[in-house]
């Protein structure tokens, strides 16, 4: 971990190395450490890192690259608040602070390594699940097949689309929310397009979008005949330290920071609805 | 900051449609008034908040001037009225809680007094030399 | 009184002309009752010189919701009904409203009495109720005092101080704020959705006291944004956690109106215009009233 | 064991501080007890008889503000200037034992994975000089949570008898300060004296209105999603006005926020205490978890009483000091919330 000298809440310095825009509100940004010694941290699939300009915010963000990306850590970020927009404003060469890497994981080199996975993203969602996309694509031997499911409001929402249209080409079966001219792919919310693909149940599934999407995808996986243990999904709530203390974003007495943002749906159970 | 390089900072509301328009005359005139002073234009003196007031103290301010159109003036008809009365309030409630009188001041300057404008700078900052360094309303982390 | 009060609140229950009460409910000690609202049946309620809390601040939490409240009011609280009613934040016709006698309220330390009464009770005028739509059981309310300006001697006495006292004096009360929000949350006119101090665009919301600076800026703007809206009900100093007399700010603003514009009651009706609201074009004093005196 | 009058304390206090300690302890000021800085000029308003001070010690080891650092950005360059640790040694005299197991809470909380170096290095300057509840009163319910108010703990225990204190010594700390200050203390041997004055104690707490038993047997974290889908809470928190005045005085609560101060040159950011009853709690971007008052409402309780117990071995992270009991502005308190679960839906 950052500064084993002092605590954790006292960032390290990065400096955005590149700037991709997305879509219309969601930029990449490409982070390494300012002092020129690369990347801030090493982290897994899933797991989030703390960025802030002060002045304006910190807020935490899952890590959108994989591991195996030895360069710099990216982050998608959707501009939808006071940090965000500001973040959108940066350029190449602007500094931030960096601190991290928080959460559990998932569980790429246990549980997930021989199975079929299926993965299942809608709008800004598919970042977190990109990092592990990369992950396995890296290791490519250690997996079995892999399908991806993305869903966004319209075409010109869905992100990365270079990968897309490259890397995950075979891979993924595309949705948006409404018809529009020049899409010719699928029309409708991806728990209906899910159904429709028919998935066959020998698949890990991993689940990450709007919590209203959650909850019907993780319905929809139950009619086709999944058990709540084969389906993963990474939560959000508010936090401001990142470990478990500061004591804002527990669902329960699990801190989605800290026990999360990874969790299998059967311990969705085990906590109250109350994210 | 030793005593003798004290250097005030005067934050002057002015409203937009007399007072600022004063400011301008006493420049255009070649009228001298300080350099202390930092004016804010506001679109009338009863667009200045009471926090408007305590947050120039707190971002380093040593006094603060509100100017206005004189009662009747009012580019809004009534909105100098309005003024009158809340900052009549705040002033007094400042001096209540301790804070030097001679911080705070209102005056009302027409478009035309480019000459009265530069004289009651010139005073209210003296006045404010003579006070020293706002301690009592000040804020130490914009200070540093 | 109480048992009237019951008999009175459970036949309106059960008669359907109210959906609820809001009342007092009796506590585990006598001497903490708590607010509460009855729907069913009200063999908890309690009413004794320890319920303090202006119920007049909980109908804002009822205004959307469906039906009639039957609230009982002491004597001063119906004044900040009033204020709320003038400011649109409840509807009259929503609101069933017995009047309750007062005989002052206590003042308790760990639920223990202490002999005392609450400070606006010992300057009390507000013997008569301003809004109701009945009175129940015999008038108990007594005036203490026939000068009303006996409230203000506390003000007074700070007034008489020189600066550099009334900053010290100032500054030990204000340094010991926690920022707890309970004075503010507690205030019936204190009513702003997003309040200024808890809205992010500004650095005005910092949660806590960091420096002097901000303990002055919270209580000065705080007591300004209420000033001409205050009804003196005390509120903000009996819930003050830290006891500071938060009351001497509210009624100097009070003093000053009622000395520069008259004499003036908020919450007695709900036509005047406020004091901050109105303005009187050849008579109003010029802000450097303040400069000029003593 | 050992003695010291009452009326040497000031003599105590003033040789530590002369030798770089700084002493906090309990003084009266107007109508309020609070710990204080101990300089000659409160050594008259010093008060071990009251029993609670009003903000309890946990401002010690975790205070409302800390900075962590000052930020610059020049030439779009970003410097950190760390807030140094504490360093400075000090005593907190006269910490009832409540308010003992209120800081071993948050030591729980801060001192594992990860530490909070902050927290680590107040508590580690800190000695708590404990002393015993000789007048509990009625709003006291320590025994519920199995606290011994007649046997405090901490690094040195004190029992004022007569006007005397005697002095005990739990733990190195304890032991190390009571060397340093031998010379004004006197040996003692009145176990027996101190023993009387323990059973004493026991006798006063037992008859406490509070000590006939909450039902705490009904908060056990295998019962967490009844308790909290408990249609109870929605009567218990329609009373609740959102202040922060429960949260603030509580000796255990320990949630806090990162905030940041633009002054101008520099940024400073800093922690301060946060309240789970404030509406912004947990608001993002796009929505707020817990939207009414009955889910922040529901929040507190159930962290002291499930959420905290359910990660740290059964450990509730109440006390029973009884602050909030005394201190809610619509009378409501903990005691309240626990009565009201006794009977089962």
């Amino acid at each position: 971990m950052c500064c084993s000298t002092h605590d954790e809440l006292i960032p390290q310095i990065g400096v955005i190395t590149a700037i991709k825009t997305e879509t219309s509100d969601v930029k990449t940004f490409s982070v390494v450490l300012a002092d020129g010694k690369g990347k801030a941290f090493e982290h897994m699939p899933g797991q989030c890192a703390m960025l802030s300009v002060p002045g304006i915010g910190e807020a935490m963000f899952s890590i959108t690259s994989s591991p195996t990306n030895t360069e710099c850590m990216e982050f998608a970020i959707k501009a939808c608040g006071k940090l965000t927009d500001y973040l959108h404003t940066l350029e190449v060469g602007n500094q931030i602070t960096i601190r991290g890497p928080y959460g559990k994981p998932f569980p790429v080199d246990d549980v997930l390594k021989g199975q079929n996975i299926l993965f299942i993203a809608g709008g800004i969602g598919f970042a977190p699940v990109r990092s592990v996309i990369n992950y396995v694509l890296d290791k490519r031997e250690n997996y079995g097949d892999i399908d991806i499911v993305y869903g966004a409001r319209s075409a010109s929402d869905l992100v990365f689309q270079d990968e897309i249209n490259t890397r995950y080409k075979n891979d993924i079966h595309l949705t948006v929310d409404r018809q529009e001219e020049g899409w010719t792919g699928n029309v409708g919310f991806v728990p209906a397009y899910l159904k429709e693909l028919g998935f066959k149940t020998d698949k890990t599934a991993i689940v990450c979008g709007p919590l209203i999407m959650i909850k019907f995808v993780l319905a929809a996986l139950l009619e086709m005949g999944f058990k709540k243990e084969q389906v993963f999904t990474t939560l959000e709530l508010r936090m401001k330290c990142g470990f478990g203390k500061c004591g804002r974003c527990n669902i329960g007495s699990k801190y989605v920071c800290k026990d999360g943002p990874v969790f299998r749906c059967d311990e969705l159970d085990t906590i109250p609805d109350e994210y | 900051m030793s005593v003798g390089e004290f250097k005030p900072l005067v934050v002057a509301f002015c409203c937009n449609w007399c007072s600022y328009a004063g400011a301008d005359l006493a420049g255009t005139s070649r009228l001298q008034y300080p350099a202390e002073v930092k004016i804010i234009k506001v679109p009338c003196s009863c667009r200045v908040n009471p926090l408007f007031v305590l947050r120039a103290f707190q971002k380093g301010a040593d006094g603060v001037i509100i100017c206005g159109c004189h009662p009747g003036d009012c580019h809004y008809s009534t909105g100098n009225y309005y003024t009158r009365r809340r900052i009549t309030l705040l002033y007094s409630m400042l001096d209540y809680l301790g804070i030097e009188k001679g911080r705070t001041h209102l005056e009302w300057v027409s478009a035309a007094e480019g000459v009265k404008f530069a004289t009651v700078m010139n005073k209210f900052v003296e006045q404010v030399y003579e006070l020293g360094e706002n301690r009592r309303l000040e804020d130490w982390r914009c200070k540093s | 009184m109480q048992e009237l009060m019951k008999a009175k609140a459970q036949e309106m229950l059960s008669n359907g002309s109210v959906t609820r009460v809001l009342a007092w409910k009796k506590g585990d000690f006598e001497t903490n009752p708590e607010p509460a609202f009855f729907t069913k049946h009200v063999d908890d309620m309690v009413y004794n010189q320890y319920c303090a809390t202006n119920l007049s601040n909980f109908m804002v939490g009822v205004e959307k919701e469906e039906g009639k409240t039957l609230v009982f009011l002491k004597p001063c609280d119906t004044f900040s009904f009033n204020q709320l009613l003038k400011e649109n934040r409840i509807s009259r016709d929503k609101a069933y409203i017995i009047g309750v006698g007062c005989e002052g309220v206590k003042v308790i330390d760990e639920m223990q009495e202490t002999g005392a009464l609450l400070e606006k009770c010992n300057v009390c005028t507000k013997i008569k109720h301003m809004v109701y739509d009945e009175l129940i059981g015999e008038d108990v309310t007594r005036r203490v005092t026939d000068d009303p300006l006996t409230r203000f001697k506390d003000i007074e006495a700070i007034e008489k101080m020189d600066a550099g006292e009334r900053f010290a004096f100032w500054q030990g009360e204000f340094s010991k704020c926690i920022r707890c929000n309970a004075c503010r949350n507690a205030c019936p006119p204190c009513g702003c959705k997003k309040c200024v101090f808890d809205n992010d665009n500004y650095d005005t919301a910092q949660k806590a006291n960091v420096t002097t600076f901000e303990e002055q800026m919270f209580h000065i703007i705080r007591a300004y944004h209420v000033a001409g809206r205050c009804t003196d009900c005390g509120e903000c100093t009996r819930v003050c956690p830290q006891d500071i007399p938060l009351h001497l700010l509210n009624r100097k603003f009070i003093k000053d109106i009622n000395a520069l514009y008259g004499e003036f009651q908020a919450g007695a009706d709900i036509e005047t215009l406020g004091p901050l609201t109105d303005f009187n074009i050849d008579q109003d004093a010029e802000p450097s009233i303040v400069y000029d005196r003593g | 064991m050992y003695k010291i009058d009452k009326d040497n304390l000031p003599e105590l206090f003033k040789f530590l501080t002369k030798n770089g300690t700084d002493v906090f302890a309990p003084v009266r000021k107007g109508n309020q007890v609070n710990f204080e800085s101990f300089t000659d000029e409160v050594a008259s308003t010093l008060d071990l008889d009251t029993l609670k001070t009003v903000r309890s010690p946990k401002d010690f080891v975790l205070p409302q503000v800390e900075h962590l650092f000052d930020a610059t950005i020049e030439n779009k360059q970003i410097k950190l200037e760390t807030s140094p640790l504490a360093d400075k040694p000090y005593v907190i005299f006269g910490v009832r034992p409540c308010d003992v197991k209120g800081i071993e809470v948050l030591d729980n909380v801060y001192l594992k994975d990860p530490v909070d170096k902050f927290y680590q290095a107040r508590r580690a300057q800190g000695v708590i000089i404990s002393l015993a509840c000789t007048n509990p009163q009625q709003t006291c319910f320590c025994k519920s949570f199995n606290i011994d108010a007649a046997n405090p703990q901490g690094d040195i225990a004190i029992w004022l008898i007569n006007d005397s204190l005697n002095w005990k010594s739990l733990t190195d700390k304890g032991a190390n300060l009571t060397t340093q200050v031998k010379h004004l203390l006197q040996e003692s041997s009145d176990i027996d004296e101190v023993e009387a004055c323990q059973k004493d104690i026991q006798l006063k707490i037992d008859a406490l209105p509070y000590s006939r038993g909450l039902p705490l047997d009904k908060f056990t974290p295998d019962k967490l999603l009844e308790i909290f889908n408990d249609a109870r809470w929605d009567e218990l928190s329609k009373a609740c006005i959102a202040c922060g005045t429960c949260t603030f005085i509580c000796p255990t609560c320990q949630c806090y926020d990162v905030k940041d101060y633009d002054a101008g040159k520099k940024v400073k950011r800093y922690r301060c205490w946060d309240s789970c009853m404030y509406s912004d709690f947990t608001l993002m971007a796009h929505g707020n978890s817990r939207n009414t008052q009955k889910e922040r409402f529901r929040q507190r309780y159930m962290h002291k009483l499930v959420y905290h117990p359910d990660k740290h071995h059964g450990e509730f992270s109440c006390v029973g000091c009884g602050r909030c009991v005394n201190k809610c502005p619509s009378s409501l308190n903990i005691v309240k919330v626990i009565k009201s679960f006794e009977v089962d839906n």
